[in-house]
């Protein structure tokens, strides 16, 4: 596929944009925040992203879905970036991602088209230390149960299903928990994005396997891929509505009796940011369609794509914060809101520092 | 033994003796830990109280300030060792203040007889607590387009405006601020600097909440608000000459804080927080900080030599400038690095030193002059280089 | 079997038959190992004649361009077949040429039916080597306020002043140069776009020595040098139309050939030189390599985007020099990089490729508009900041 | 001693800086360069700068030197920087350090009045692999002989003596080598900075123990330092240089009717340019200042200022070349000649990336 968007998806950009600038403005995470609600996304708009097509639109028609591609799934993450809009969108596509890739004939039945309805949200539980790390596990499978900690587990509060990465004797394991079964204490937490995330506690907790163990390792390692993805898509969308406002603010601000953005430093500096944004973008739609291509080079371009936007985001961020001057701080500006997330988004499944090691191991060899 | 070989030893029995062990410890940052005296003020413990009224009976509030002042009069070489032997017990300053760090200078220098003796003595006594009032929201960086308005009546000022960025606005006292008074002169030449006393009522203030959640800062109005004729520092007009002379030593301040006000480095955090394994694992992370760590060497050594040439009278005039470009570039990286080192930790606690450092660096960069304005200077009085 | 199936088929027996073996392999550079065609050219081997002369007899020095002109005619569909099928081989490109890639465009645009009648076949046979006349040493960035002057007497233009920059012009025929032909008009519109002999007394050159030792540019001095009154394109006095029109051409390609001219990766060198114990003992070198490898990489994906773009005819103003920018940075670090891995060995060799990219590398931000240049168009076109 | 120059030092700069500007400016090294000379350094010039007392002022005054500190030597490599000076000034700061290290008294006392003096141009040969390392030797001592090769000897083309790394049963050690014994070859080689060094190979010639084979090993590591600081001298003195010129070229450059140093864009990174030179000055000037004060922090400071100066004088190379626009490229302008030699400088004795990684491990503990 050539790296422009379809007439398809190009529908599905205005879609969503349409769609989250009406329901999910950067207005309504603030109302959201500033309410101490605990699910910290509002089921009515997820209800509605549902009904538009919008929930993991990548799983395949064969299974029940829409088969619009990882692509499609991209695109809606990128405008969502553009509203930081907080919603399970991640989660249910990782959710899906791993029912598809590994879950039993039932599995897919009966979890799918509640997770594409947005019925059931669903906690991806993996990582365990204090930055990403794919290598191993130290929670365990044993007799039915898991027992263990994991981390920063992504709208772990009020999930009701968890898909927990666990050991057992035949290596990596995903298996079910339901997060009210004994032994799981859910601990929320309190992320400067004001997103839904918890560290869930297992003890003795029952647990079933969601498809085969041994098909786990190569589905964690897909799924992985999908979600950095996602996050360089919805980091390009923030990067970019994070951009546009800044050199908006140039054009507007006055000192010294002209708009800052009549100073050559400050525009050559803005330019050099575009000409970025311009390069990187085609990086984030290349791993998408490598994706859907089963192109053998995709875990590397997710790498490519997760680590630059990681990189580029964040600074896009300072000069956007420091070229906002002083409010660029404040809390009434909505630059900051998108600093914060860039932050968070980052450290997910890997940042800049993590993807540049993983591509120099296993893409150059070096 | 010579004299200063006694006073060193004096001073080192004394602090010895008299600086409180909770007094005693790595530097804080300028938190609520630290004492910053004022009408208002309340002492956090016993110790804190002690340490302070000893120092400031001493006169050591302000150590290099005439005794009728309420400093102890030292020269530059006792004052050093004053310094050094607190440092080597790491007693923490009595008393952190905007008056002796910038009012206090300004009137050393520009004040009248009368406005040193009724305000310095305050200042060193921490009775006052006083703010800065520059900025406004249509001034930032082009501070001299200000447009608070003081018109002198009745052999009074009388002052209408808003500053912005006022730290800690809401518990100081008064506030030393750039007023424009002659409405018709060329924009620098208007503006004068005038103290106000906050507590009365025509000046009201108002939290700016920051995106940590943090409010440090406060927006402060004026309304019919009123000074003393006498209350203007350095000539009616002239303002701008005593800001030029206090920015310089604000710059410096910013940026040599940068190497001193934290309490620990990057590279300690990171080792206790990943350790080796951890580190050796994230390549690409440990290289960033240790660029980060040499950047902040050398600028520690800068600061060291900024310090010798002015004992040596070899008056650098755009280090000010130096100090603090390079000092907020530094604490952004630095910011950046501790939120990866935190990792998942780290984004889930606004109020932590990361996030603090991470999302507050931007405004170093902007206050005591944006880093532009810096750049502005440095090209066009240290390098020459032509007006467009 | 579809048209283009069966083209793809003929296409690839064609070229196995014809390409001979010592014209297949990795892209070598713009070296002397290309044939650059002209009156002075020597052909390097037989293989070089045999491959040339069978391209050339079939149009494919310049697939696209109408079969009257030497060209083969071929749509988008069969000349992106046949880019494919040549890559697939690793078939080097039989024939270099400014006159293809700058000229040809040009005249395609702009010429009358007389001008690409009389020009395009000779370029598109290798008939005559095209030098480029733009920059002067007045006028760099600011290519507008050149000064070689034109006039027009007795039917011919004869031209008086110097270019510089011309690359290899001592061995080319003719030169397409911008000369000021109105010298009252205000400096954008009083341009013309002349083609001149250059094998003619007025025209002599000079080689500029570059810091590398090579000499691949020369200044082109013009003494009442003549060209026909025809041999102006465009009209008269609009040349920098023509001009701007090309430049696009020409930073697309400096940007794209960045990531197309290079022989071998960065990582590939670092490991033949290194190995992996020496890279794991210089974590630094090896996350700089790996991140210009990523920059790179993100680069070659950006051109790929740009033609699937065109392709799709959406039409991408800035991209040129976005690429352009970009392209000639990352050239900088990589000469940089190849430096480092080269160590001991890498100063020692003047006229290896190391050196060559890092002390060329400069060039090529400056060569095709400055990088300020692209800077100022991006900010001023793609982002529409203000003029000062 | 306090980061500002003494009076004496002072004057020491001023005598250095007229003497090289006269006898020794960037016009020389281009003749040189282009007379083919292999020497690659005027023996004349070597002369009066022994008469100037400038070889080697570091050696104690109690071995015969005038005991002027390792500053004195940072300064007149700084100015040696500023002039672009070709001599055998490091070599012989080398070869002087490493007697008085570890020569014998006898040693001391034949070899360091003829390297002060200049009439001993001795060569290091320390260097084996394609980067600096500084880890180990493949070249042996045994029996009397060595045998092995030694990269980049600094000035080895016409040295009259070698200081020889060799291993040893008992670690590495030093060893004089007459350049004329058997079994030396000698391959001199054609430097990018035009400067005179020689790989030379080693097939069981003669060699004499200088000192003790035991202190060897510390006396090394103490002469790397002191080149590491030398050379980071003198990369100072090269950056101002090219950036003065540069600031001057802004000054005089006029393109679109205004001169190239009115456009704020450029103005800026010439500022910051700037500073960073006069915050890393102080880098400089300390290690020298560790080195005189037998400051234990003086390995990691020489390291820190070798590993910054490498860095930041390669940026200023970058800006003042792109800054000249064209002509930066030219042979016809000295800027290429700096750029030149920055990039030897940088590579000896460890570039920044070395010192960067020394730095982690040593002072860090990272």
């Amino acid at each position: 596929m050539p790296l422009v968007l379809t007439e398809d998806e190009v529908m599905l950009v205005d879609a969503a944009r349409g769609f989250l600038t009406k329901s999910a403005p950067v207005s309504a995470l603030r109302a959201l925040r500033d309410s101490g609600d605990t699910l910290r996304y509002t089921p009515s708009v997820w209800g509605e992203m549902a009904e538009n097509g919008f929930i993991a639109p990548h799983v395949p028609e064969a299974e029940g879905g829409l088969g619009m591609g990882y692509a499609a799934a991209g695109l809606i993450a990128e405008q969502m970036g553009h509203t930081l809009a907080p919603t399970p969108f991640l989660s249910a596509a990782i959710a899906a991602e791993l029912v598809v890739q590994v879950g039993s004939a039932e599995q897919k039945a009966d979890l799918l088209p509640k997770i594409i309805a947005g019925n059931l949200i669903v906690g991806f539980a993996f990582e365990e230390g204090l930055r990403h790390n794919p290598a191993g596990t130290a929670v365990t499978f044993k007799d039915g149960k898991v027992s263990g900690t994991k981390k920063i587990v992504l709208d772990g509060v009020g999930a009701k299903l968890l898909i927990v990465v666990a050991a057992t004797d035949a290596g990596p394991g995903l298996f079910l928990v339901d997060p009210s079964a004994a032994g799981v204490t859910v601990r929320p937490l309190d992320l400067i994005d004001s997103r839904n995330a918890a560290d869930v506690d297992f003890a003795d907790t029952p647990a079933t396997p969601l498809g085969e163990v041994g098909a786990a390792k190569a589905a964690i390692a897909r799924t992985l891929d999908v979600a950095r993805a996602l996050l360089a898509a919805e980091l390009l969308g923030i990067a970019d509505e994070a951009f546009d406002r800044t050199v908006a603010y140039l054009k507007e601000r006055v000192q010294f009796g002209r708009p800052i953005g009549s100073f050559q430093a400050l525009q050559h500096r803005a330019a050099r940011l575009y000409a970025r944004l311009d390069l990187t973008r085609g990086a984030v739609l290349k791993a998408l369609r490598a994706l859907d291509e089963g192109d053998k080079a995709a875990t590397m371009l997710c790498s490519l794509s997760k680590g630059a936007m990681s990189k580029l985001a964040y600074d896009v961020m300072v000069e956007a914060t420091h070229m906002h001057g002083g409010i660029g701080v404040t809390d009434e500006l909505d630059i900051g809101l998108f600093y914060k997330r860039v932050r968070v988004a980052s450290e997910l499944f890997g940042d800049a520092h993590f993807h540049t090691d993983r591509i120099a191991t296993q893409a150059f060899g070096i | 033994m010579s004299d200063l070989d006694d006073f060193r030893a004096e001073t080192r029995a004394w602090l010895e003796a008299n600086c409180p062990q909770s007094r005693r410890g790595a530097f804080r940052g300028f938190s609520t830990f630290n004492y910053w005296g004022g009408r208002k003020a309340v002492f956090q413990d016993e110790d804190q109280q002690l340490w302070f009224e000893r120092m400031r009976d001493k006169g050591w509030t302000v150590p290099e300030w005439p005794v009728e002042y309420g400093g102890a009069g030292l020269d530059k070489a006792r004052a050093n060792i004053l310094q050094q032997e607190m440092r080597r017990i790491q007693a923490q300053s009595p008393l952190q203040s905007l008056g002796i760090w910038m009012l206090g200078p300004a009137l050393l220098h520009f004040g009248t007889p009368e406005q040193k003796a009724e305000h310095l003595p305050k200042i060193a006594r921490g009775e006052i607590r006083w703010a800065q009032g520059y900025s406004e929201p249509g001034a930032g960086s082009d501070l001299a387009s200000l447009s608070t308005k003081g018109e002198l009546k009745d052999g009074q000022w009388v002052v209408n405006g808003s500053k912005i960025w006022t730290t800690n606005g809401d518990k100081c006292d008064m506030i030393f601020t750039l007023v424009r008074t002659e409405p018709d002169a060329p924009k620098h030449q208007g503006i004068s600097f005038i103290l106000i006393d906050m507590d009365q009522p025509g000046v009201t203030t108002k939290p700016i909440k920051l995106i940590n959640g943090d409010d440090p800062f406060v927006q402060t109005f004026f309304d019919n608000a009123t000074a003393p004729a006498d209350q203007v520092v350095g000539p009616r007009g002239k303002g701008w000459d005593v800001t030029k002379y206090l920015l310089g030593h604000e710059r410096e301040m910013i940026g040599s804080s940068m190497t001193n006000s934290v309490t620990e480095t990057v590279s300690s955090v990171a080792k206790a927080k990943l350790g080796a394994d951890g580190l050796k694992a994230d390549p690409g992370l440990r290289i960033a900080i240790a660029q980060h760590e040499m950047e902040s060497w050398i600028l520690g050594i800068a600061v060291e030599r900024l310090k010798d040439m002015g004992k040596a009278k070899q008056f650098s005039q755009f280090s000010p400038s130096v100090l603090k470009l390079m000092g907020t570039e530094l604490n952004y990286r630095r910011g950046e690095l501790l939120m990866s080192i935190g990792g998942f930790e780290a984004i889930n606690d606004l109020m932590s030193e990361p996030v603090h450092s991470y999302l507050h660096a931007p405004a170093n960069c902007i206050a005591g002059g944006s880093n532009e304005v810096q750049l502005n200077i440095l090209s066009k009085r240290a390098l020459g280089l032509p007006e467009l």
